[in-house]
């Protein structure tokens, strides 16, 4: 046993790093760092940057501009980029919609689309959920009804993340209301721009505009817009749902932040000492730090399995689950150690854009909005709740 | 041993429910919180002419003499509307600390104003540095001709642009944590060398930053004794204490009415949510924390008039730790409850969740009092 | 409002707490306090003390023996005497048994058994739980065939504490298997001398005997040892369960816990230093007694409801989950400020009568054995689940 | 990376696994629980004679050269069958210390038999003040002529009143928490002025308390420098705890099924109780607690060969702290899904159970680690 990389990966790991402190532009590593709202062209930027160097659609294959990385070159790569402050990708066009496309889609919709994901082109959103839904996906109601070449679509989807900035949306929806929940539903690829639809802003808790509601009404899609057969979507849907789940536990992204932690803990003061020193403060954070390396090794095991040809189980579900409490477990000291700094809501000085001397600290304008955001790692992509129904039928048969 | 609410105070509970029932509607709140001052002014007015504001505060200064069981009471139902209004910090902890540390010239000039709400104060008691140490006072306030001198910066004063009377606390002698050596003064923000920036909290009331540059302030203007204000800085911080977490209960129980409803009415697979045997305990240990800070929260107001000892102390900071820490579990797992939808903006239980959590970052945190109350602790 | 006692009510205590100091003997409160297994001597001669003073038989009413205390003394008693150190009483006689036959109880059943309850002739012990039924008491499956003027009763009972003691024993029957399950069920006084009884002991983990299997075979019960009618035994045994649960929650034994653990953590050392000055332990031992402090706020609001003649619902089952977390946790405590001391197994010194060298100290011969031991009070009496499948069901009305 | 087992690691675990199953069955076990030995001398004549206890040391000394993955293997099985016997504490820790300091004499005189398992280690570490910390040595050794003088006493030594030799640490010099002046010498408790006192401890293994009046060990018994002892003291406990993190690995495994198995064939309220939500997720929660344990004590094995470095040291105590955690609650839930029946001494799981939880009482409890980790945490 060995749980160490190979020196190949090392190497990989150093060249990943070197790229990434070399090219990551400093502002949006603030930004992230600081926990402001990235904007859109931030994120294309690295994009860009990322896609220039080939190493934007990592998990496709190279005949389509892939990087034909093993297993774990690509959490390699995830983990570097996350814990060296660099954004996270958004994974609806380039890891979520391509994969289906590849998986699924026909040689037409392939040379039409994946192109478009890669240059930057195109930016997709994802049109699941549906409002009285939540983790029960299968339920939702959204119809496409068959007219000549077209589908006729209509209903709304809802949590729809940076559907404003989208000029593409994947959504499931229903071609057939008679058939048992997961059938009848198909796998559509629709223009945002297409007539009928329209997107609503829902303001999160912590003022971000990060997830809309899309209304369709009416809205005509071609039939050739439709991935796989008829009927067939939940196929791509459970195929999507399965895709790389070992970056699920967000190690990289945790990191930096407890990083970032410590260095603000280290600056904050408390009887006149850093509350680093603070024999309680101390504790809570090593106890995150030994169970952030305790997932980092879970994964580990899981990566080389999977570079064995394994295909990850419920085991995602734990570090899924494990992952998104250490994170929330990071945010809420993040918000602690800044003691009553962590009160003032100055939208402006969420903006990447802004220039003005900062309330308290830099680094104090975020942690308690950053706090109340990430509630939703526990409740999105499956509930910490239904992850753990999930952990009770696959793995342990109850 | 009694928990029952007297005639009078049983009034004063429905008095101020059905006002807040009546003017604190959550779109009504929205507009308060997006208007200026933060919150509302109409609202605060009723709250004067209906004798509210001067419930905290003795007959003989014109007060109607309530005491923190009272303060409870109101506290609870502003809780529950989520109320912006600084009655907390204006009435309780500014108002006490004018009532305990007064002298007669003082009493007669700015009581009056402050029972009737016409005056609002805030206190100014943070700074950089001191998270949540009142005795860490770098702001100094130097002897000078027929007054004083204060420099320094106070941090995330509650209380609004809007407050009229600032006290500030300012080192007057001794070291930068000394316990002695602390004064307190009375400042009129529109003194010269006052910069007062102000925003929102992100639980919604609104606060400032206060930049002091050598502020002239009058010898009348100090409030009780030279350097030995951390005492009555402390007892009246309990007070205080004991009414915010009188309003984090009010919020706590419209949180659990609120989740309850919805485990019994949003339906998924097929069935309510609320036949879930994983949501009916997690509900059951929502209510068992409920339970514990009520019971935490009637302690806190019985003990919270009693004479400074250390069991008061004691028992005020228990009720600050257990409270904090069910405020937290209870927002934090009535979002989860809810899921995508208690995370939104335009429901209110968002931000009742956000009240709960941030209400632990005045007067000191649960790791704070947890520290507190360790050194407070009998051990033989 | 008020949280504090009246002066009366303080004089009460100030009785109680005097009476108690003066008259536990020494050697009980020795073995209570360093968890050592109190023998029958020990239990008996504690109970004739209370029993001389007229202490004993708190909850019943006078003309029975009793105290005629009000809701609020009996509370005052019991707390004062546990965190005095006084042995916990062995409830099955005289608060569990005794308060149904003076319930339902006819005449002569009553002059029969409450003396002797009174005066420690009799030792009760309790035939409730069956292998395999567990928190599902009705299951119970223990038949009682009518025959003339007995009850021919065969079956088995579990669980049974402190049996080895008891000459009595008092049962729940199945007398009608047609009905359903709460119903067809009796509750019969049984002699432990009778023909056909035989008690086996269950030794618990902790290596002590305090639990038993009783078995029936063939036993005959005379009909008049029936209290209240034939299946209607089920309304005894709720009105068993909801009498008197103000206890539930334990807290005199919890404060009693809490000083002893503060003393041992003043003796023992770690790093040269008393370990009650670490500051890590010094911070769960306060957060510990904040959570006993606001379960006896609690305590205290539903005494004085029940005081006004309320009847404690579902909020019985808070302060029991509550008050076994408590307890469990100081327990667990105490075990590792022992550190390795906690390791040793001398099951001699636990044994009241030892009088030879402790190991380590006198206090560290028991806690290992008392925290593995006390892992029951999350399980018996309804496990905690159960306990909040009855608030949901109850408060909540989920 | 690599989580594989070599085809010899395998072989490895068949044979320590064929011979726990059968020989160590829970009658079987309690039998050698009440010998006087109070573990099975024929098992350890087996281990001794299939060379298993010849594995953890290196080929040039007579060993298997065998590294702490093997040993992983090894005290997993043993975990899994709750064994009593001293591998750990004999082969392991008193045998590591040996080989890293034993000089050529020693290394002739002693290694072979311990190698063999004829002779059987115990290091006696821990003082009645020292909770934990080894640097913290009352024991004294005095210089006298052709060797020592040891006085002092050391508590709950494992392994039993059978230790043929025992390790123990005394101070040569220094004060009582000094780092320096600790040394180590091999003992014969058959040597004038030894009382050893011997018990069984609450999860099955016995130990003994040692008192020494000055005890003659002659000059050729100290292990290593004088002095220096500390450093190899905590490199050794550090491949100990990776070997106890492994035996707790295979003790929660042996739970994880005896539970899982329970949670489907008991029925209650007409049920396999194993449908009930909440259950369900308490052994999912068991589950992901298992699968972190056994990732940490994978971890553990894989650096305990390394050489000293705060990455190791930190590595090894994170992994003690995570598993001793995972342990506990393993333990406590298991009992909590069974009801009593998980409480009796007839059920096996009754005694993992106190294993789980009692060997957080050897090398540090996670309290101990958790300070220990965090003086180590980088902060920068």
């Amino acid at each position: 046993m060995n749980i160490r990389y190979t020196a190949d990966e090392l190497a990989f790991r150093d060249e990943v790093r070197a790229f990434v402190r070399q090219s990551l532009p400093a502002d949006i590593a603030t930004s992230v760092r600081l926990g402001k709202h990235l904007n859109k062209e931030q994120h294309q930027r690295w994009q860009r940057i990322l896609s220039t160097k080939g190493w934007y659609a990592a998990n496709w294959p190279v005949e389509h501009g892939g990087t034909g990385w093993t297993v774990v070159q690509k959490h390699i790569f995830q983990e570097e980029c996350a814990a060296l402050g660099a954004p996270r990708l958004i994974s609806f066009g380039v890891n979520m919609v391509a994969p289906v496309i590849i998986k699924f889609g026909t040689e037409q919709q392939k040379a039409c689309y994946l192109p478009r994901i890669l240059s930057g082109e195109d930016w997709w959103c994802q049109g699941y959920s549906e409002p009285g839904a939540g983790s029960d996906l299968a339920s939702l109601k959204t119809r496409a009804v068959r007219d000549g070449e077209h589908y006729v679509v209509n209903g709304q989807k809802t949590w729809t993340t940076l559907g404003q900035y989208a000029n593409r949306i994947f959504c499931l929806v229903r071609t057939d209301t008679d058939a048992r929940p997961q059938q009848g539903i198909s796998f559509l690829l629709i223009d945002m721009d297409s007539p009928g639809i329209s997107v609503r802003p829902i303001i999160t808790l912590d003022g971000e505009h990060e997830v809309n509601e899309v209304f369709f009404d009416n809205v005509r899609v071609p039939v050739q817009n439709r991935i796989g057969e008829e009927n067939r979507g939940w196929t791509c849907a459970k195929y999507l749902l399965t895709h790389e789940r070992t970056g699920q536990a967000g190690i990289g992204t945790s990191k930096a932040a407890l990083a970032h932690l410590k260095q603000v803990a280290a600056q904050e003061t408390c009887d006149g000492r850093p509350l680093i020193e603070d024999p309680l403060l101390r504790a809570q954070i090593a106890d995150i730090e030994m169970q952030l390396m305790a997932i980092e090794m879970s994964t580990l095991r899981i990566l080389a399995a999977a570079q064995a040809g394994g295909v990850p189980g419920a085991e995602s579900s734990i570090l899924k689950i494990k992952g998104s409490e250490i994170r929330q477990a990071i945010s809420h000291l993040m918000r602690k150690v800044l003691g009553p700094h962590a009160l003032p809501f100055v939208e402006a000085e969420l903006n990447p854009a802004f220039a003005g001397e900062p309330r308290h600290a830099d680094y104090s304008s975020a942690p308690a909005s950053e706090y109340f955001n990430l509630r939703k790692l526990s409740i999105y992509g499956g509930s910490n709740e239904i992850q753990k129904n999930i952990i009770a039928k696959m793995m342990l048969e109850l | 041993m009694d928990f029952n609410l007297t005639e009078e105070q049983q009034m004063l509970q429905d008095t101020v429910a059905r006002l807040v029932r009546e003017q604190y509607g959550f779109e009504a709140r929205e507009g308060f919180y997006r208007s200026e001052v933060g919150f509302s002014t109409a609202f605060w007015q009723q709250l004067s002419e209906l004798g509210l504001t001067a419930v905290p505060f003795d007959e003989a200064l014109g007060g109607f003499g309530g005491g923190c069981v009272d303060n409870l009471v109101i506290m609870t139902e502003l809780g529950r509307g989520l109320c912006l209004e600084p009655f907390l910090h204006s009435q309780i902890f500014g108002g006490g600390l004018l009532q305990q540390l007064a002298n007669p010239d003082q009493q007669q000039t700015l009581l009056p104003q402050v029972v009737s709400g016409e005056l609002q104060l805030a206190v100014a008691f943070e700074e950089p540095q001191s998270h949540y140490r009142l005795n860490d006072v770098a702001c100094r306030a130097e002897a000078v001709e027929g007054g004083w001198r204060i420099s320094g910066r106070k941090s995330v004063v509650i209380g609004g642009d809007s407050a009229d009377r600032i006290l500030v606390s300012a080192r007057t002698f001794g070291e930068q944590r000394d316990d002695s050596g602390i004064s307190l003064f009375v400042l009129d923000p529109a003194a010269e060398g006052v910069s007062r920036s102000g925003y929102p909290c992100i639980d919604g009331p609104r606060a400032f930053d206060l930049l002091l540059e050598k502020v002239f302030v009058p010898s009348g203007a100090m409030l009780g004794e030279e350097g030995q204000a951390l005492g009555a800085l402390r007892y009246q911080q309990g007070r205080a204490i004991a009414a915010q977490c009188a309003e984090a209960l009010g919020s706590m129980e419209e949180v659990f009415s609120l989740t309850l409803d919805y485990l019994k009415t949003r339906k998924q697979f097929g069935r309510p949510i609320g036949e879930f045997q994983v949501l009916q305990h997690r509900m059951a240990d929502i209510c068992s924390e409920l339970e514990q800070a009520r019971s935490m929260a009637i302690m806190a107001a019985c003990v919270a008039d009693e004479p400074d000892s250390d069991d008061r102390s004691r028992r005020l900071t228990a009720a600050k730790y257990i409270v904090a820490r069910a405020a937290r579990f209870v927002a934090e797992q009535a979002i989860q409850l809810h899921g995508g939808i208690g995370m939104t903006w335009e429901y209110s239980l968002s931000h009742h969740a956000k009240r709960l959590v941030m209400l632990s970052h005045q007067f000191g945190d649960d790791d704070h009092h947890l520290g507190v109350y360790a050194q407070l602790m009998q051990t033989a």
